[in-house]
């Protein structure tokens, strides 16, 4: 699925990524760690095409890729509703909308304009994204933060859905969690 | 030749050539403009219908030749830049912009100061003096880009983008401000090409010529402490520092 | 896929339909400084009449330029952009979608409501329709400067922005104001050709220097 | 404690400086707006000089107004704002700061510069000076107004802020006008002494509208 | 410390908290706890008295109080030092914001622009601030969210440190810790 190879990214000239190699399956799901700082947004922005001078070879086999980032892309002007019907990758139906908004407790929220949502439930709005989209790799800038108890063990369970799909799926966090079947530790 | 280039564009190189090189220019530049100025102003003869004011022209006309000269060759660096990613080229660029700004200024100034006894007024809208004007103005939104950028590679990015749009727009400027005096009509003092005095001309062309030498030495000096600020990290940077101790 | 640029075009309107804001905004302030024109001019009719065309003119650049400030900031902001970049589509597209469905909501009702204005201002009728045509096609050129503005200052979007390409909208300016002043003449023809033409050059320039631009921010 | 006041006062200096657009945006906008009239407007001597009260007048208040929109924008985006409601101090006070800063780095330059354009625009020198005083005593009001629009439109500040307030502006600008045109008369005391006492009046109920409008964003 | 009574929020009409009771003695930690949504940002904006308009009676025996919100409070433009020094709840000496930096890895960073720096990293400027502060209340909102394992242990200890110390410490997480004196579920 992905095959990074010596791969280096600097920030104003300040190395950040040094030589960094591996490999991703599909179905694996990479638990990508490292200390504040390490580089871990930063990998996820080169992998999914965001930034772009970088050093080295990455070679995707899909260009169909998911990206949930620290911003979560959502328009606070819009309400649940609309954010989700005019996100471009998927076309979502009414039925797969209420099941979605259903099962993370948005469904009083759908005509709330984003902004007067409170944080955690606009990552929840950006998880239900995750939920409708079919890609065929993930990448997800911590996904757990934010989210209370419940939201964490929806997401993880997703998760492994999306594995058992054929997707891949990286994902950061600064937590445990045993879903993954590989760590990367930057 | 081509290995001169290369060379040229190393930071560390273009450095030690500034560094030998900078006092000589720098001496012969302030010669060559006292040459030029005080043979202009002591020595040639007083116009027939402005008498000494004129001598104003061996400041004003190489300050103003200097300011647009300074925008093409910014010019041509953004292309260098944009299309090789040169840094030497972005160097060149935000050394050079408050450079030109401040010679706009400067002809402007002096072109205003003489404004006043012979035509009787600081300022016209005419053709030449509103793109000047422009071009003032241009040079201060350059340098307004350079901090509107945290990372570096998008402050000279921006900065050679505008240039660029600029350096397209500026003839098209020149031409519709010249197209909308010409309907206006209105300015009715404008400079005149008049043929000047062989006696005039040389101390002027002398002055010219050092103004842009005067230009060559500063900006290599800007340029020098750009380069210091970009590679402050770097071990020869650090090793020149040491050796000045 | 279609669909993209479809939903592009959908939740830019929409996010410009849900506020009344960005929509009036615009109008109110055109509308405004042409007021302020008369109080601080006096309010001579021969006079305002020789003006007017510059005034309408004037406003119309600040109106337009300052509302298009901010069309790819916010996305910038909230994370949209990211978004983008990973679809893998054509930005160009994506640029002028977005261009054009700001130009549409907040230029285009500024063309009708200035050929009001110019009869308040004591502009002839005639001269109030060339007005119209060299807005319509001035004002898509002063919409992409000032994209382009918000796209180099994407990360605060300030008044910088926008002084930085006011003396590239001049050409559009003074041509818009010949055509007008000479609407009697033959050399209008000229101007507005003039016009068009630079409006021509000028879309696929600005709109690869706004992505030129918006690329800056991701390296 | 003074600590708070004085950090305010540093802080709000420091960011400001930190970036040479915020100083260097108004002076651009200003030069730039003010040769566009010109240009619009046909370079007759004597009409520039009739009408270099109002341009100048205009291009100061659009300066003014539209980088003084801001201010209080980013603190209530990055949550500066919220601390300082924490903080128990008077609010009064910490916004008088932060205009006073925002006036001194964008308005001043602006006032100094004036003086080149009113000869540039053939202002009598006389007038030029009056110009000058006019502006130092209507450039806080059109600061505070600037500040009220920006805290009025906190959530996003776009063109609609200013739009709103440049009508509260009118009487500072037609007291300014009439004084510059009166310079040569003894009215023009009396101008001045109207466009002073209506600075005067306006720093505690402006300011004070500032921070209602601000508070309206906390319920 | 605090003593709140018959407090009722709400917003847009909408009920968000009913009559909440509950009081805060000096030298206790409380952990706030509840679903995404429930309530708790803004029971703490309440108490640090940024938002006003509820009904009922808050009884604070200090108005020294510290409040960390989603929103840091940082100012993007300025250095990580300049956001130190100029931070009106303290007046930091060299020593000790060398001490502060130095314990949370930023010393290599107090010349960037807050702006540059990762997610986490901006959080732990702002937890420099909370160890700084010499405050009787500390109300932290999600102190632990993006950051890494060791910043988590840093702030747990510092907070016990403050109750150490007398002060009352109220934060809000979705994580398990196990050093608060009490949890409040919202
Ligand atoms: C592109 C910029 C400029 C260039 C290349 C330029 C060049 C010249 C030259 C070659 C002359 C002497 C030739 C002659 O006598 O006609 C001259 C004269 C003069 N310039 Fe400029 N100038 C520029 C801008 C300005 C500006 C901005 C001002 C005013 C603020 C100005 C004011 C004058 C005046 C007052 C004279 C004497 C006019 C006269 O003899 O009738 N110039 N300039
Ligand atoms: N400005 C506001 N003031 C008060 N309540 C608001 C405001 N904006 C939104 N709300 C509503 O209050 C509810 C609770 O928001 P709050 O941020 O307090 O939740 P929270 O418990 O902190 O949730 P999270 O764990 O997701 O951070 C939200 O559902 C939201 O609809
Ligand atoms: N736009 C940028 N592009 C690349 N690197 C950046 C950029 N901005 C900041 N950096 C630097 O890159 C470093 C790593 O940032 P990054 O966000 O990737 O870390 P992270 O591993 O995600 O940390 P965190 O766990 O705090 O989110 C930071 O120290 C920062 O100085
Ligand atoms: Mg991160
Ligand atoms: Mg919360």
């Amino acid at each position: 699925m992905i095959k990074v190879e010596h791969l280096f990214y600097s920030f104003n000239d300040l190395p950040l990524l040094e030589d960094l190699n591996f490999e991703v399956k599909s179905s694996e799901i990479i638990h990508l760690k490292g200390v504040n700082g390490s580089g871990k947004s930063t990998l996820l922005k080169i992998l999914s095409g965001i930034l772009n001078n970088f050093q080295g070879k990455i070679l995707l086999s899909t260009d169909n890729v998911f990206f949930l980032g620290h911003n979560l892309g959502l328009k606070d002007s819009l309400t649940v509703n609309d954010n989700l019907l005019l996100d471009y990758r998927f076309n979502a139906e009414a039925e797969s909308l209420d099941e979605a908004c259903n099962i993370f407790d948005l469904n009083s929220l759908r005509d709330s304009k984003l902004f007067s949502l409170s944080q955690g439930q606009k990552k929840k709005v950006s998880l239900v994204q995750f939920f409708l989209s079919k890609c065929d790799l993930f990448l997800l800038d911590e996904p757990f933060a934010n989210l209370d108890k419940k939201g964490i063990e929806l997401i993880e369970n997703m998760i492994i859905d999306r594995q058992n799909q054929g997707a891949s799926i990286i994902f950061t966090s600064h937590e445990e969690h045993n879903i993954s079947s590989r760590e990367l530790i930057l | 030749m081509r290995q001169f280039f290369s060379q040229l564009i190393s930071f560390p190189y273009f450095f030690k050539l500034a560094q030998l090189s900078f006092p000589y220019i720098f001496v012969i530049s302030i010669f060559v403009i006292l040459l030029g100025v005080s043979w202009g102003v002591f020595f040639s003869p007083s116009d027939a219908t402005q008498g000494d004011v004129y001598r104003i022209i061996y400041i004003h006309v190489p300050a103003a030749s200097v300011a647009q000269s300074i925008y093409y060759t910014m010019v041509v660096a953004s292309i260098t830049y944009l299309i090789w990613r040169i840094k030497m080229a972005s160097v060149f660029m935000i050394s050079m912009a408050p450079l030109g700004a401040l010679f706009t200024f400067l002809a402007l100034f002096t072109g205003a100061v003489w404004g006043q006894p012979t035509w009787g007024t600081w300022w016209v809208w005419d053709a030449r003096l509103t793109s000047t004007l422009i071009l003032l103005i241009l040079y201060l939104a350059i340098i307004s880009l350079f901090s509107s950028f945290d990372r570096r590679d998008s402050t000279d990015q921006a900065v050679s983008i505008i240039v660029l749009i600029g350096g397209i727009n500026l003839p098209i400027i020149k031409l519709s401000v010249e197209w909308w005096n010409t309907l206006h009509q209105s300015a009715s003092i404008t400079l005149s090409g008049s043929s000047i005095d062989n006696e005039m001309l040389i101390p002027l062309l002398i002055s010219i010529l050092g103004f842009y030498i005067y230009v060559t030495a500063i900006g290599m000096r800007r340029m020098q402490i750009e380069i210091i600020k970009r590679e402050i990290t770097h071990n020869w940077v650090k090793t020149i520092f040491q050796e000045k101790r | 896929m279609r669909n993209f640029y479809f939903k592009t075009f959908q939740r830019d309107s929409r996010v410009y339909l849900s506020r009344s804001s960005s929509f009036l905004g615009p109008i109110v302030f055109f509308l405004i400084t042409i007021t302020l024109y008369p109080i601080a001019f006096g309010s001579d009719e021969e006079q305002l009449a020789e003006l007017a065309a510059g005034i309408i003119w004037i406003s119309i650049l600040l109106a337009n330029l300052l509302s298009h400030q901010f069309i790819f900031n916010e996305d910038y902001k909230d994370g949209s952009l990211d978004l983008v970049l990973t679809s893998g589509k054509s930005l160009f597209l994506w640029a002028s979608i977005k261009i054009f469905v700001n130009w549409y909501f907040s230029s285009l009702p500024l063309i009708f409501i200035s050929i009001f204005t110019s009869f308040m201002l004591y502009l002839p009728f005639d001269a109030a329709l060339i007005l119209a045509i060299t807005l319509f096609l001035g004002t898509p050129i002063l919409s992409m400067f000032g994209a382009l503005a918000g796209a180099l200052t994407l990360e605060r979007g300030n008044i910088v922005g926008s002084s930085i390409v006011i003396p590239l909208c001049l050409p559009a300016l003074i041509l818009g104001i010949l055509a007008i002043q000479s609407y009697k003449n033959e050399e209008l023809f000229f101007y507005i050709f003039l016009l068009a033409a630079f409006l021509f050059f000028s879309i696929p320039i600005l709109i690869a220097s706004c992505l030129g631009a918006i690329k800056l921010h991701f390296e």
